[in-house]
């Protein structure tokens, strides 16, 4: 007898592991919304306190009243990193956001547009891939001054091309698929079949490729101002808290360059989370597993 | 036509099930049940064709005979090979060796393997490279062929490495999914020529199929599979004139509806694969369907030498 | 008034010929054949007539004039796999209302059942979504049908059901028909002339 | 095949003349007035007209087009200019530092290869499982950590709490260059190698468990399951073969996040490579110096997309064979 696993037929009875992989998903959503809307909320509520320099409170280590400790000036080191992160986090939504939405304009036009348009479009995001991520942001930071305006523009003008290319090769695939040549021949005009045969296939890709765009541009960004661009003396950001905690490593404060980075990971890491649940949740074939 | 029912059929699969869950979007779970309650056997010597519309999950009966279903698939019914029950275990042993399937096209090959060593690793007793040399010869295929790859083989020659798998293996039972999908006619007779061979040689053949022509000019015995289970099994010699031979309803509407019959359809169609109702699934198209045909699901009873999945077949 | 295919020829990129100075004409109410082995160039000329592709060389002809490029087009061609044919984002009522809004007759001959409208495409069978597309194919304005293994993949059940409903349609309002099939017989029962694509390679 | 090479060299020519031209304009533009940051701090003591003779010299009154000429001949001539901060010609300097560079970045690209291919594989055979599990939740951890951070932390248990390695510099302190041995280098080399390594590991091996997964669910696998191959055996006949192309054109593609880590890794470490001299001709405004760098980097990554494609083009017999065609014309 090979009844592996006899099936009652009858799809009635609830079974355990069906509501399982969807609340599952669902919480995981929910918390990792709620984790990056604390941070960015945090910067807000925790004022100005922890920032100003206390003298009696140098250089304490983790303990129950500052949790992350304190720095060589007495500032705590919990409201300094939840502010560095929301920097962070703007700067990172201000960057992804804007290339996003070149990434958008490029990626349509390169693909509806003519067979010229196409090229230049494809030439120019080659140029851009063909220089590393992080030199080009150097250039683009020196060349804006060095200031937190440089950072944003360094970090924008180099994350625009890889969602480009996924949107363009996108719509290039749906553009020859058979239901929108017969629409074509059913009467209906390019821009009808844009609106509303390939706008419902490239919302779910456009946002899931948003949210992935965040991470690259956070950690880009905190790379860039660890290296020494972008320094804003009054508002610190992670890379400059941590490239600070590098003096004092060797004096054998730890937790000055350990925390920051770690909460910086955990941002990242939720927005890596939320973008693959949101892929799970819109396409299940498609996610990884 | 040897008399073909004193002889103990090498596989017979009774009541099989096989149900899917797969998550559709928003991650809502659906159950999709793709086999229901089949029942079918296979006799050495025999060509048996397992006839259906394309896509109705027949494939899915030679997986799960072979035990390479999917892992979200469950199984349920009993399937006894050589007198034993098929469990996961034997089929494991007996995958390749005795129980050979020969795929649909050429991209179940390894496209970045030559064409000779895959068919090499099939041929278990015996030196492999001679045994797979001698196959070739055997199915017309040049020296040549055993180093070319898959994507440079025609459509011919691909069919003649693929039945050369199967039959390097020296299997007892030869399963062909599917095997003359869009070919020229004369590559279609060849490739059934070979299948028919290997009955001969006294292995046991499940052809799988949604060409009725192709089936009625190979097989002894042909089981009509509607809505997940086989409605009929019948002699090839029912299948003519009129169809008057023949028990079941829908195989008589298949065989009137062929466009050298009468072309004439019966209305409505297959249900869907996940609201099957209880009763007799053809009911609601069936010109012979009674109250009692709704509501109680008929079982396969024997019937002139064949079988028959209804209540009022004679 | 007849559709030609006037000395026509075409190639993918720069491969070999597919086809090569082909002429082909079908009238009002015509119904004929094609056949021939797979990758001759049956699917492509279907195609080239309906105003997919464009031939190389030579040109398609609607009575006289070419092929229109926008608006509803006479020529309407359904093709083999219906699941490519239907946007799977779509509900079928919007898939099937996409040409004009057939009558509820032609629905009921054709067997579509209504709580079939509200059905994602995924959820229907390959049989299911070919009814949907020969409906949204017989519009008003439709001339002439171009049947590319239309019902190679069903069951005969369902191949009889559609091509009664289709031939029905094309005598009353003199539809020409090209019907492309492997399946001889087919093309032996319902075509008055039918052409043999003598393989290209 | 040649028409390919050639091909490509000539993309390669617009990119770096597109690169040379995209950077000088955007120097251009800059607000930094290269005299400013050259003369630094000692602004004040500088009148003017030594300010108009700073500039005569370095010629920056000349109009736009003329200086990008004078500027592009000398490139070509591959006189890149004299570097601000080390006071030497550009193509000394990054001659010099791109040694110790290309040693740490290919050491870890190898590294990171290898261990990535060999953890994707096992999660990708053992998909499901606790392994797979357990690999892929520490390769998407490692994937979003900062780099520099990581190579903060690699300093800090490494380099201070166990001083098993020198905190930075490219070579012992204060020993005479003849006299550092070939092992002081490697010393130096391997904290820095073993953090780019250890992010690079990630990105290969979700790549190789994605693509073997992929490869375990096609139809050959499945019809070689049906011939009774499981397991290792099954990994080695069709598993290897079909991941192996993909997974090494993509470690080619990967040059560029390579040199961006290495830049983060030499910062931390204080390594003397490119990556530190790029980071200081950033800070300090040194041009030629930022300019050869940018320049150094494509020519670094386009070497990467070309072997890679030629890998491609070499090794799959579809495309090797493609030339020498079989009967039925087209394959595609």
């Amino acid at each position: 007898m090979n009844s592996v696993k006899t099936l009652s037929l009858s799809c009635r009875n609830p079974n355990r592991r069906r509501l399982n992989r969807r609340q599952r998903t669902l919480v995981v959503v929910a918390l990792a919304a709620a984790y990056l809307l604390l941070l960015l909320g945090g910067g807000l509520l925790l004022g100005e306190e922890g920032l100003s320099t206390n003298l009696t409170r140098r250089n304490m280590p983790p303990s129950l009243s500052y949790p992350l400790g304190t720095d060589w000036l007495g500032r705590d080191m919990l409201a300094r990193t939840v502010q560095g992160l929301s920097l962070s986090f703007a700067v990172g939504l201000a960057a992804a956001g804007t290339s996003a939405f070149i990434a958008l304009v490029l990626g349509l036009t390169s693909a509806l547009g003519g067979k010229r348009l196409d090229t230049v479009i494809t030439w120019l995001v080659d140029l851009f891939l063909a220089v590393p991520h992080l030199v080009l942001i150097i250039l683009i930071a020196f060349v804006f001054g060095g200031g937190i305006t440089g950072v944003i523009a360094g970090v924008t003008f180099t994350h625009w091309p890889a969602l480009t290319r996924l949107l363009r090769a996108e719509v290039l695939q749906l553009r020859s698929a058979e239901f929108v040549l017969v629409s074509r021949r059913l009467g209906r005009s390019r821009w009808w079949v844009a609106t509303r045969h390939l706008l419902p296939h490239l919302k779910p890709q456009f946002l899931v490729g948003l949210i992935l765009l965040f991470p690259h541009a956070i950690l880009h960004e905190a790379a860039v101002t660890f290296l020494g661009f972008g320094l804003s003396p009054h508002r610190p950001a992670i890379g400059v808290i941590l490239s600070e905690s590098m003096h004092y490593l060797s004096a054998g404060s730890w937790w000055l360059a350990f925390f920051p980075g770690l909460a910086l990971l955990t941002m990242v890491r939720a927005f890596d989370v939320l973008g693959d649940n949101l892929r799970l949740l819109f396409n299940p074939r498609s996610a990884q597993e | 036509m040897k008399h073909q029912e004193a002889i103990t059929p090498l596989l017979e699969v009774s009541d099989l099930s096989i149900s899917f869950t797969q998550y559709t979007g928003g991650l809502r779970q659906k159950t999709i049940r793709a086999i229901v309650n089949l029942s079918v056997n296979v006799k050495p010597g025999e060509v048996l064709a397992i006839v259906g519309a394309s896509g109705s999950g027949k494939s899915l009966l030679a997986h799960a005979i072979i035990g390479i279903l999917p892992g979200n698939a469950s199984v349920a019914g009993k399937m006894v090979y050589a007198g034993e029950p098929l469990t996961p275990a034997r089929q494991a042993a007996l995958r390749g060796r005795e129980i050979a399937l020969v795929p649909q096209s050429v991209n179940f090959l390894n496209p970045l393997m030559r064409v000779g060593a895959q068919v090499r690793s099939s041929a278990l007793n015996g030196n492999d490279a001679a045994v797979q040399r001698e196959i070739f010869t055997r199915y017309h295929l040049a020296a040549g062929t055993e180093q070319l790859f898959p994507f440079q083989l025609s459509g011919g020659m691909a069919r003649r490495v693929l039945v050369a798998t199967a039959a390097a293996g020296g299997a007892q039972l030869i399963i062909a999914d599917e095997p003359t999908p869009g070919l020229h006619p004369a590559i279609v007779r060849e490739t059934l020529a070979h299948l028919r061979e290997l009955s001969t040689a006294g292995r046991a053949v499940m052809l799988i199929t949604h060409d009725i022509i192709a089936a009625l000019e190979t097989a002894d015995r042909i089981a009509v599979f509607y809505a997940g289970a086989t409605v009929e099994t019948a002699p090839v010699t029912d299948f003519r004139s009129e169809g008057e031979l023949l028990r079941h309803p829908y195989s008589k509407a298949l065989w009137q509806a062929l466009p050298q019959n009468g072309f004439r359809p019966v209305p409505g169609c297959q249900p869907s694969l996940d609201d099957l109702s209880c009763g007799c699934l053809f009911a609601p198209r069936c010109p012979m369907a009674s109250p009692h045909c709704l509501t109680a699901e008929p079982a396969l009873r024997s019937l002139r030498g064949g079988e028959a999945k209804c209540h009022h077949a004679a | 008034m007849p559709l030609e295919a006037n000395n026509i020829s075409f190639r993918y990129r720069t491969d070999h010929w597919i086809l090569r100075h082909l002429n082909l004409a079908i009238l009002p109410g015509e119904i004929v054949g094609l056949t021939g082995p797979s990758g001759c160039g049956k699917t492509t000329l279907a195609r080239l007539l309906a105003g997919y592709a464009r031939p190389e060389a030579g040109r398609v002809l609607l009575d006289g004039q070419a092929l229109p490029t926008s608006g509803y087009c006479p020529v309407q061609l359904v093709s083999q796999h219906p699941e490519q044919a239907v946007n799977p984002r779509w509900l079928l009522r919007d898939t099937l209302h996409e040409g004009y809004v057939p009558d509820e007759a032609l629905l009921l001959e054709l067997g579509i059942k209504n709580e079939w409208l509200k059905r994602w495409p995924n959820e229907l069978s390959a049989g299911e979504l070919q009814r949907f597309c020969v409906a949204r194919a017989l519009g008003p304005g439709t001339r002439f049908l171009l049947a590319d293994e239309m019902t190679t993949m069903l069951d005969a059940v369902t191949q009889a059901q559609i091509w009664q409903v289709v031939l029905k349609a094309a005598g009353e309002r003199r539809i020409g028909i090209l019907v492309t099939s492997h399946d001889e017989q087919l093309i032996k029962r319902i075509s008055h002339k039918s052409i043999n694509l003598a393989p290209c390679l | 095949m040649w028409l390919f090479l050639a091909g490509k060299f000539l993309r390669l020519l617009t990119l770096l003349v597109a690169v040379c031209v995209f950077s000088f304009l955007l120097l251009e533009f800059s607000p930094i007035d290269p005299v400013r940051a050259y003369v630094g701090a000692d602004m004040l003591k500088v009148g003017p007209e030594q300010w108009a003779k700073i500039a005569e010299y370095w010629g920056l009154d000349r109009p736009l087009p003329e200086r990008f000429m004078r500027w592009s001949a000398a490139v070509l001539r591959g006189d890149l200019g004299v570097s601000m901060i080390f006071r030497r010609p550009v193509l000394e300097v990054i001659g010099e530092r791109s040694l110790a560079s290309l040693a740490l970045m290919l050491t870890a690209w190898t590294f990171s290869g290898v261990f990535g291919f060999a953890l994707g594989a096992l999660a990708g055979m053992k998909q499901g499982t606790w392994t797979d599990r357990v690999i892929k939740w520490y390769c998407l951890t490692l994937a979003s950590t900062p780099l520099f951070w990581l190579a903060l932390l690699m300093l800090l248990t490494f380099a201070v709490w166990l001083g098993w390695f020198p905190v930075g510099l490219g070579v012992p302190a204060g020993v005479p260059a003849h006299e550092v041995t070939f092992a002081d280098r490697l010393r130096h080399l391997l904290l820095p190698a073993l953090t780019l390594s250890i992010a690079g590991v990630a990105g290969v091996a979700l790549h190789t468990r994605q693509k073997l997964v992929e490869v375990l669910q096609s139809d050959y696998v499945l019809f070689a399951r049906a011939r009774g191959e499981s397991g290792l055996q099954l990994f080695r006949r069709h598993g290897w073969r079909n991941i192996a192309l993909p997974v090494t054109t993509l470690q080619f593609a990967s040059f560029s996040e390579l040199f961006g880590g290495s830049v983060l890794a030499e910062q931390v470490f204080s390594y003397p490579g490119l990556g530190q001299a790029a980071v200081q001709a950033g800070l300090r405004g040194d041009v030629p110096l930022l300019l050869g760098v940018v320049i150094f980097s494509a020519l670094f990554v386009f070497s990467g997309n070309l072997a890679a494609e030629l890998l491609y083009r070499l090794i799959d017999p579809r495309l090797r064979l493609k030339s020498a065609c079989c009967k039925q014309g087209g394959y595609l």
